[in-house]
């Protein structure tokens, strides 16, 4: 048994209301550079939609993620992008590697022309001109471009999760002015069993044993660019002017110091939730060999109770420090993900353990009413979870790779919480209706108000639980710290530019 | 002098700039050592350029590295006729491809906005060095061609020479201008190694196929309590790798010095005609002043009588060394009387011989340590670390016929016959019976 | 054969002033030289202890006649390289060498060995007599050019250390370092390199284990 | 006392020397330390002769291929090794080079040991062992210079063959004849010859070295069971591990060594120092050539020999002998300081003799 | 009249300024320059010709235009590449290079006289001593020169095989005939060759063989080779190149150009 901890986090996808400044915060804060100016770390898309880049959860065409090999008795997790020899013929030409059409070409505007164009007929315009050449350019994509768009036929309609979606349930989604959608944010998951660092050539990508943030060393990074392929989120972008891979930090500089990462701390709608979660390490890889269907069941076999005093004893002989358990222990993501098994990872058929998990949105599937108004419809609470807007496949698809058991338990629960909440306020349910729909939707009174309590009115503390890293101290109590100072995500010991 | 400049002082500035530059861009710069991927920018003609250049050139420099530095099997390999064709076809077919990738790279970076963002004039000359190398070897299959066979007798023993610090330019340097060309130009690749991308041909990332797929990276108390330990064994496997290299790289220099000559020394000398024949004459001198050596022991084993010398050729001054019956030496004079005076020459103190030149007071002088011996008693002076008097020797006098004339007995009663002008011819025997009593 | 009492009494002086051993050798050498000189009417051949004398003394080193004849003792007598062994032939070259007055003619004394040889070719008889009295001007007759055992000191410089200039092992410790330094520079750098990388991967191999143990 | 209990002293010293519970890899090894302060350079004194040792092993045997002991060839061969072979020169004067340093550096070992008082229980084995090698060390050396069978080589041999045989002045009755049989034990005939050059041919090459490695083994192992002496009085506070560290810097320094001696014999032939006429090859029918001295090792006692009477000599030798293999019970109870203060006048006297000998003798005879 | 362009050693032309003369006629007049002819062609012939044109060195039909010291001092000079040469043999070259002058020869009259009179003999005495076989196998590099010296088809073809960087050796013998090509093989005094055998000497036996099949050649059709290495490697290129098509056929494109609108 390996216990170790990891800063993980839940974002409650009923309170995203596509704001994007969580966003604008970490973008303003770390990619706002030449080279990085295409990257958005923090990126929130609209589903369907196909996302950024274009099509990222098409794995056929990217190759992310790890392919389950082997017979029964053998079962081995292999890089799907490349194997340890013909990665080596990749370095020269990698043939699933995005390039910049599948994001976008990166453009300011002219600004000064607005001041400088001499006097003439026309007003002036700021043409849009490429950050890269520095060209005028056409505005082909951006970094959103798909954003609202639910119903369109060239985005929406390209979403990969619908593909098992029959056509009439096609049809009858992108409904004209009956168009249902959800935003998704999202961030590198951090994953437990990351790919990226498996496929990088050079050994610069590396996971953090204490807090579990997947890192770059740019010092080690020699631009092979396997990493961007690998990961199957999309969430390492190549540099183009430094010749490496960045990528998400989850601000570790600032949750070293006991503070709030930015995209956590400006999010609007309070969606989001930091806890840490202790995870057996031996069981991270092996718990992602199994079908499809039984892998969120699996995943969470891989995570640890911190109340377990066996637990804590493990992780202590581990190195994890009393800090890092109580925050376990007062972790909202424990809550959410393995006391309540209300928050699913994102796609973890791609098998990287991501460690992000999301709340899928119960809004959409409950604006489907018959004449397009709520309901209390006593006799059958959750009729609306099969006539939902959004098919129960897709959330199945994207939240618990197609088992819509997992995604109907979760929807279920969610919705006897809001009866829940609903009876208590406007006194219209009776109680043994209430108890019924308790039973069937797998929750009690109790936890039905925990949930509530977390989920709608939490303070600032309950929703960051961070423990005291101290990073810096025991770097420098293991290390010189002038030599570990590029071991850090961006953290480089040169400028970012490039000589010779 | 161009040639000293191009094909020694280049190579080695060449390789030297390379080295440090190298280390030095390794160390200091991590950040900016590779090769700066544009895939990203520009997808579609990197692999029409990228791939075609990049397996043409590693299989080409392969062959290349192969033939310098195993020249003897490189040698064998190409005097098969079959092999020989093959590796030409290869070469040439690998440099078209070669060109081919080039050709497209240089297009594609000329062509592309976007690229030439990032790229820099630096970018442009490696792509023009690289053309005019490759296309210089592919001219090179043309109109020199088998160079895959000549090479092992003008290219290689001249990078072998650059090697062993003897530069030799003799066989390169009638070599064709093409050939000449493409020397001097993999001297500038190596050059400009250091100060251009390509310094990502050290960054070739072998280490990969050995480290296990996950990479973690502790910072907490069990990062000091094992993975402290794993950067102190970081630590140590860089000390080892330092030794093994300095031992190695030790090792190496030593036996580019001394393999060569201990294998001469053994292998032997090989002698000229005139060396043969001096060290044969010296062989023979010696050979024989040890039979002259035999003679006398056996001429001491057979006979009863040893001469001495012809009592004429003696004299008082200077006397006249010989082997007694003892193989000891000894000294024979001329006595003021005109008879010969025959004293051991073994010094009494430490058996050293004694000279044979007698000083102003009639004595002799053992070299060793400063004793003077009195020719005519025998004994050594006073402060002498000699204390015991040298012996004389009996002596018989005899004519040509052998009858005795005079003799001397060792208690040195002398009894003569006849008088001193018959003597005068006579020769100065020893004598084995009277040497025998003593 | 006889000897003056002045010059005994003055020998016996002499011997108890100066250092012992040389002045032996010098007795000895004054002896041979009047020895010789009564040879001179019977015999021609000439034997030069002067310079024997001039060469121990000025380099303190011990020589006797092998430095130019061939014989070790000297040019008389019988034994090989002595005029007593010579051949008709070699007589004819010995009287050949003996009319050499000027300097430049081909020598090929047979009792001479290379460097007597050599000595009589570059000087000549005539100033070679004439240098008796002052044997150190031969050395700067020699010139600096000539060095017959190729050991980087010139013959002359030989003669004046009173090292065999035939024997390309004998030589001034000295000088022979500095010469040979410079002519195996290219080993001895080697070496130097090769030690230097060795100790250094030693010392590196020290600082390894001692920081495996603290471990 | 009975028989009984003699043999069970011996065995208890036996035991006591070599204890078996010592006798293993991790004990004599791999738990060793050398204690630093600040005589601890003595402790690689002992480590330095043994390289040179090796090296004579090695150039020796390199020399073995070409040398031939008979009197006729013996020096031409020598000569063919010098001219003709390659690298023959540099083989043979690193043999001379490295044999006289290897003397130096025994000696050297010989007082620093006595100076930091490496002898006492239960190191009496070692320190005798030792001495042995140091005398055979020095056989080492006279045969040796026999062998290239020039005026010098035969002529000292027969000058110190001739020694042995004067002892015999000072034995009484039946015993004086014993020198003069080893002697001509060892001469093999009536003066130095061609039976000389064989013994000492057989001792040189086979005879002195089987001796010397096996003697050294038992060195060796008692130094490694009982490990480095303390040294100095006060316990060093710091020691490191005989494996690897003290073993790495000790070849760290025989690198060093072996450079200097490299560039030494490469660029000064060993025969430079002498006056040439010693070293043409041995003429029997000629006199002794002025000049002739032994080895400078031997100086310390040779010049005392031209000075003093035989006997006073030979009786300090033999007590000097005795006093060093009776070093570890006759110094028992003395101090570091003592010893220190002795084997400063020992290294003293050593110097100045090897150095100013000459003149001290010049002095002395005038 | 003078092939400049074969003749790399500009310097030497000073002394030997070109006449054509022949050579040959002197065989027949006396057992003297019979021998001197000999003499020729061991030391002079690696690399000169009496109207042969020119070789490594100069044609020397010139040269009995000169007066005897200047080419005695000329002859003299070339011990260096030649080895010494006795004051004798100095003089019966000087003699030999003299005595051309006498004669009249159109250039190609002398050829055609010195195939029929000059080879026939020496071909015979090579044919004697040497294995063509052998010399064949020693060319081609099927058996290695005794010293390690590199084959001959590295550089040179014979019979439409080998390297290009040397002269085609198919018709050697008829420009350089007999022992002149035995010593030039031995001795190798030519440019690039001289250095690279310098170390690795050609035994004369081994001389003597590939004389022997050089000879032989001239008299077979020459041969050539049906594909040229070129070609294949050509080849071997186009069919890398599709490789790497085929490899990558299912390459990414870009993804957004393969959305779809769907209808």
């Amino acid at each position: 048994m390996d216990i170790r901890a990891q800063v993980s986090m839940v974002f409650h996808l009923d309170k995203c209301i596509g704001c994007h400044t969580c966003s604008i915060a970490c973008k303003n804060v770390w990619t706002d550079r030449p080279g990085a100016e295409y990257m958005w770390w923090n990126n929130v898309e609209t589903k369907p939609g196909t996302g950024f880049p274009t099509l990222w959860e098409d794995q056929s065409h990217y190759k992310g993620g790890w392919e389950l090999k082997g017979n029964d008795s053998n079962k081995k997790l292999q890089l799907k992008s490349q194997n340890k020899i013909d990665s080596f013929l990749k370095l020269f030409y990698n043939p699933n590697q995005p390039g910049l059409e599948d994001y976008y070409e990166p453009w300011t505007y002219n600004y000064a022309n607005l001041f400088e164009a001499e006097a003439g007929d026309d007003q002036p315009t700021a043409i849009p001109v490429s950050l890269i050449t520095g060209e005028p350019m056409e505005i082909e994509a951006g970094p959103n471009w798909d954003d609202d768009l639910s119903g369109s036929t060239l985005y929406a309609e390209n979403d990969i999760n619908l593909e098992e979606l029959s056509e009439e349930e096609r049809e009858q989604l992108f409904e004209i002015e009956r168009v249902s959608m959800m935003y998704l944010p999202r961030i590198c998951n951090h994953c437990a069993n990351p790919s990226c660092v498996a496929s990088c050539p050079s050994g610069a990508l590396y996971k953090r044993g204490e807090d579990g943030i997947v890192l770059i060393n740019q010092d080690v990074c020699r631009g092979w660019r396997a990493c961007i392929s690998a990961c199957p989120y999309k969430k390492i972008y190549y540099n183009w002017k430094t010749g490496k891979s960045e990528k998400c930090i989850l601000c570790y500089p600032k949750l070293e110091t006991g503070q709030i990462p930015n995209c956590f701390q400006s999010c609007v709608g309070r969606i989001r939730y930091l806890g840490v979660l202790l995870y057996d390490a031996d069981r991270a890889a092996e718990s992602m060999k199994v079908p499809d269907k039984a892998l969120v069941e699996s995943q969470r076999t891989a995570f640890c109770d911190p109340f377990d005093p066996k637990i804590i004893e493990a992780a202590k002989a581990n190195g994890i420090s009393d800090e890092f358990i109580k925050a376990a222990q007062l972790s909202p993501v424990y809550k959410y993900v393995m006391k309540w098994k209300i928050a699913l990872p994102l796609h973890i058929e791609y098998r990287t353990m991501p460690m992000l998990f999301y709340v899928p949105p119960l809004l959409p599937v409950m604006g489907k009413m018959a004449n397009g108004i709520y309901t209390n419809a006593m006799e059958n609470f959750f009729t609306s979870l099969d006539k939902s807007r959004l098919p129960m496949k897709y959330l199945a698809r994207l939240f618990s790779a197609g088992n819509e058991d997992i995604i109907e338990y979760v929807m279920k629960k969610l919705m006897a919480v809001r009866y829940y909440k609903r009876s208590l306020d406007m006194q219209d349910i009776d109680l043994v209706m209430m108890n019924k729909m308790m039973r069937e939707g797998g929750t009690t009174p109790a936890e039905a108000e925990e949930i509530y309590r977390l989920t709608a009115i939490p303070t600032i503390d309950q929703r960051f639980v961070i423990p005291e890293i101290q990073r810096e101290e025991s770097i420098e109590s293991s290390c010189n710290p002038e030599i570990c100072k590029g071991s850090c995500g961006i953290g480089i010991t040169q400028p970012p530019a490039r000589g010779f | 002098m161009t040639n000293t400049l191009l094909f020694i002082v280049l190579p080695y500035l060449a390789v030297f700039a390379c080295v440090i530059g190298s280390i030095y861009r390794t160390r200091k710069e991590p950040m900016s050592y590779s090769s700066l991927s544009s895939q990203f920018l520009e997808n579609h003609g990197l692999m029409w350029g990228s791939l075609p250049w990049h397996l043409g050139i590693l299989l080409i420099l392969l062959a290349h590295i192969l033939a310098f530095v195993c020249p003897g099997f490189w040698q064998t390999l190409t005097s098969n006729q079959v092999l020989l064709l093959s590796i030409e076809a290869a070469g040439f077919g690998l440099s078209i491809l070669c060109l081919v990738g080039l050709v497209i790279l240089a297009i594609r970076r000329l062509t592309s906005p976007r690229i030439q963002a990032v790229t820099t004039p630096m970018d442009l000359f490696v792509i023009a060095l690289l053309l005019a190398q490759v296309a210089l070897g592919a001219a090179m299959a043309v109109h020199c061609k088998w160079g895959s066979a000549w090479c092992s007798g003008t290219t290689t023993p001249y990078l072998w020479s650059l090697l062993l610090f003897q530069p030799d330019l003799s066989t390169i340097e009638d070599l064709p201008l093409i050939a000449k060309s493409h020397i001097v130009c993999a001297w500038l690749f190596i050059l400009i190694i250091p100060f251009s991308r390509l310094i990502h041909l050290f960054a070739v990332p072998l280490e990969y196929l050995f480290r296990p797929p996950q990479n973690v990276v502790w910072n907490n108390s069990r990062k000091l309590k094992e993975e402290c330990s794993a950067f102190v064994a970081e630590d140590t496997r860089r000390h080892f790798l330092k030794a093994a290299l300095g031992i190695g790289f030790g090792a190496f220099l030593l036996s580019v010095g001394t393999l060569n000559k201990v294998f001469n020394f053994f292998f032997g000398p090989r002698l000229s005609k005139k060396e043969e024949t001096e060290l044969m004459e010296v062989k023979l001198a010696h050979l024989e002043s040890t039979v002259d050596q035999r003679k006398l022991e056996l001429e001491r084993q057979a006979s009863n009588y040893i001469m001495v010398a012809a009592l004429s050729e003696l004299n008082q001054s200077s006397g006249k060394y010989f082997i007694d019956y003892q193989m000891q030496p000894a000294i024979a004079f001329k006595g003021k009387d005109g008879l010969p005076l025959l004293i051991s020459a073994k010094c009494t103190h430490l058996g050293c011989t004694v000279g044979n030149k007698v000083d102003e007071q009639g004595r002799i002088l053992c070299p060793c340590h400063v004793s003077y011996f009195n020719i005519e008693t025998g004994q050594p002076n006073a402060e002498a670390p000699a204390k015991a008097p040298l012996g004389h020797l009996s002596w018989v006098i005899m004519d040509e016929r052998g009858s005795i004339l005079a003799s001397r007995n060792l208690e040195g009663k002398t009894a003569c016959s006849v008088n001193q002008q018959a003597l005068a011819n006579g020769k100065v025997y020893i004598a084995k019976s009277q040497e025998d009593k003593t | 054969m006889s000897f003056s009492n002045t010059e005994t009494v003055e020998n016996s002086k002499d011997l108890k002033q100066i250092d012992l051993k040389l002045k032996t050798n010098l007795s000895l050498i004054a002896f041979a030289s009047s020895l010789a000189l009564s040879f001179m009417t019977a015999n021609p051949a000439q034997a030069y202890p002067e310079y024997q004398a001039f060469v121990e003394k000025n380099s303190k080193r011990s020589i006797n006649c092998a430095m130019c004849h061939i014989n070790e003792g000297g040019p008389v007598g019988n034994s090989k390289g002595q005029i007593g062994s010579l051949s008709e032939e070699e007589l004819k070259l010995l009287s050949k060498a003996r009319i050499a007055f000027e300097p430049g003619s081909d020598v090929h004394s047979p009792i001479l060995n290379e460097f007597g040889n050599k000595i009589i070719s570059a000087v000549g008889k005539k100033k070679f007599l004439e240098y008796k009295t002052s044997p150190e001007k031969l050395a700067a007759a020699l010139g600096n050019e000539s060095d017959l055992d190729t050991d980087g000191i010139p013959d002359a410089q030989e003669y004046l250390d009173g090292t065999d200039p035939l024997n390309k092992f004998h030589g001034e410790p000295v000088k022979l370092f500095w010469i040979n330094l410079n002519r195996c520079k290219t080993h001895v750098i080697l070496t130097v390199l090769a030690v230097i990388s060795i100790n250094f991967g030693l010392l590196s191999l020290v600082k390894g284990i001692s920081s495996i143990k603290k471990k | 006392m009975s028989l009984n209990s003699v043999i069970n002293s011996t065995f208890q010293f036996v035991k006591d020397r070599f204890p078996v519970e010592k006798l293993n890899y991790h004990s004599m090894v791999e738990k060793k330390e050398v204690p630093v302060h600040k005589m601890s350079w003595g402790y690689y004194t002992g480590g330095l002769t043994m390289f040179f040792f090796m090296i004579q092993v090695v150039t020796g045997l390199f020399l073995l291929f070409y040398y031939q002991p008979t009197v006729s060839e013996a020096n031409v061969s020598v000569e063919y090794i010098n001219k003709y072979v390659a690298g023959g020169s540099l083989i043979r004067n690193m043999h001379a080079w490295s044999s006289s340093c290897m003397i130096f550096c025994a000696v050297l070992h010989l007082l620093t040991a006595f100076a930091m008082k490496s002898f006492v229980k239960p190191r009496e084995i070692t320190w005798i062992a030792g001495v042995l090698l140091l005398f055979i060390t020095f056989t080492f050396g006279f045969t040796g210079y026999l062998l290239p069978w020039n005026q010098i080589a035969v002529n000292a041999t027969k000058v110190g063959l001739q020694s042995i045989e004067y002892i015999g002045e000072y034995l009484p009755g039946q015993l004086a004849d014993v020198p003069r049989i080893i002697r001509e034990t060892f001469q093999g005939e009536a003066s130095v010859g061609q039976s000389t050059l064989g013994r000492f041919y057989a001792l040189h090459v086979v005879i002195l070295p089987l001796t010397l490695v096996s003697l050294l083994g038992l060195h060796l192992l008692s130094v490694q069971i009982h490990g480095m002496s303390q040294g100095v009085d006060k316990p060093a506070k710091k020691s490191e591990k005989f494996m690897s560290i003290f073993i790495f810097k000790d070849l760290s320094l025989w690198a060093f060594i072996f450079l200097c001696l490299f560039t030494v014999s490469m660029c000064i032939p060993f025969e430079s120092f002498l006056p040439y006429p010693l070293l043409a090859p041995y003429n029997p029918l000629g006199s002794t050539p002025a000049g002739i001295k032994p080895e400078w090792y031997f100086f310390f006692v040779y010049y005392p020999l031209e000075m003093l009477p035989f006997w006073v000599i030979l009786l300090a030798s033999m007590i000097l002998v005795g006093v060093l293999i009776l070093t570890p019970w006759i110094f028992k109870g003395a101090s570091r300081k003592t010893l220190g203060f002795l084997t400063i006048l020992a290294s003293l006297y050593l110097v100045v003799m090897t150095i100013f000998g000459e003149q001290i003798y010049e002095l002395f005879k005038h | 009249m003078f092939n400049w362009k074969n003749s790399p050693r500009q310097h030497f032309h000073r002394y030997f300024p070109a006449i054509l003369v022949t050579a040959i006629c002197c065989f027949a007049t006396s057992a003297n320059a019979q021998n001197t002819n000999q003499l020729f062609t061991e030391k002079c012939a690696g690399c000169h010709t009496v109207g042969g044109g020119a070789l490594v060195g100069p044609d020397l039909a010139s040269v009995s235009s000169w007066n005897v010291s200047d080419l005695r001092s000329a002859v003299k000079r070339m011990e260096q590449s030649a080895g010494p040469l006795k004051d004798e043999e100095v003089d019966a070259l000087v003699d030999f290079l003299k005595q051309q002058n006498n004669l009249p020869s159109p250039a190609t009259k002398n050829k055609e006289t010195s195939k029929t009179t000059q080879e026939q003999p020496e071909t015979s005495q090579i044919l004697e001593l040497a294995s063509s076989e052998n010399g064949k196998k020693l060319f081609t590099g099927q058996t290695a020169l005794q010293n390690g010296g590199l084959s001959c088809i590295a550089c040179h073809q014979s019979n439409g095989r080998g390297g290009n960087m040397g002269p085609d050796l198919t018709l050697i013998t008829k420009k350089f005939p007999g022992n002149a090509l035995v010593s030039g093989i031995e001795k190798t005094p030519y440019k690039v060759m001289k250095s690279a055998y310098k170390a690795h000497p050609v035994t004369h036996q081994e001389a003597l063989d590939i004389a022997a099949y050089l000879n032989e050649t001239a008299k077979i059709e020459t041969k050539h080779e049906r594909t040229s290495p070129l070609t294949v490697g050509a080849g071997i290129a186009l069919a890398v190149l599709g490789l790497i098509a085929f490899g990558y056929r299912n390459r990414k494109g870009s993804a957004r150009a393969n959305l779809k609108r769907r209808k």
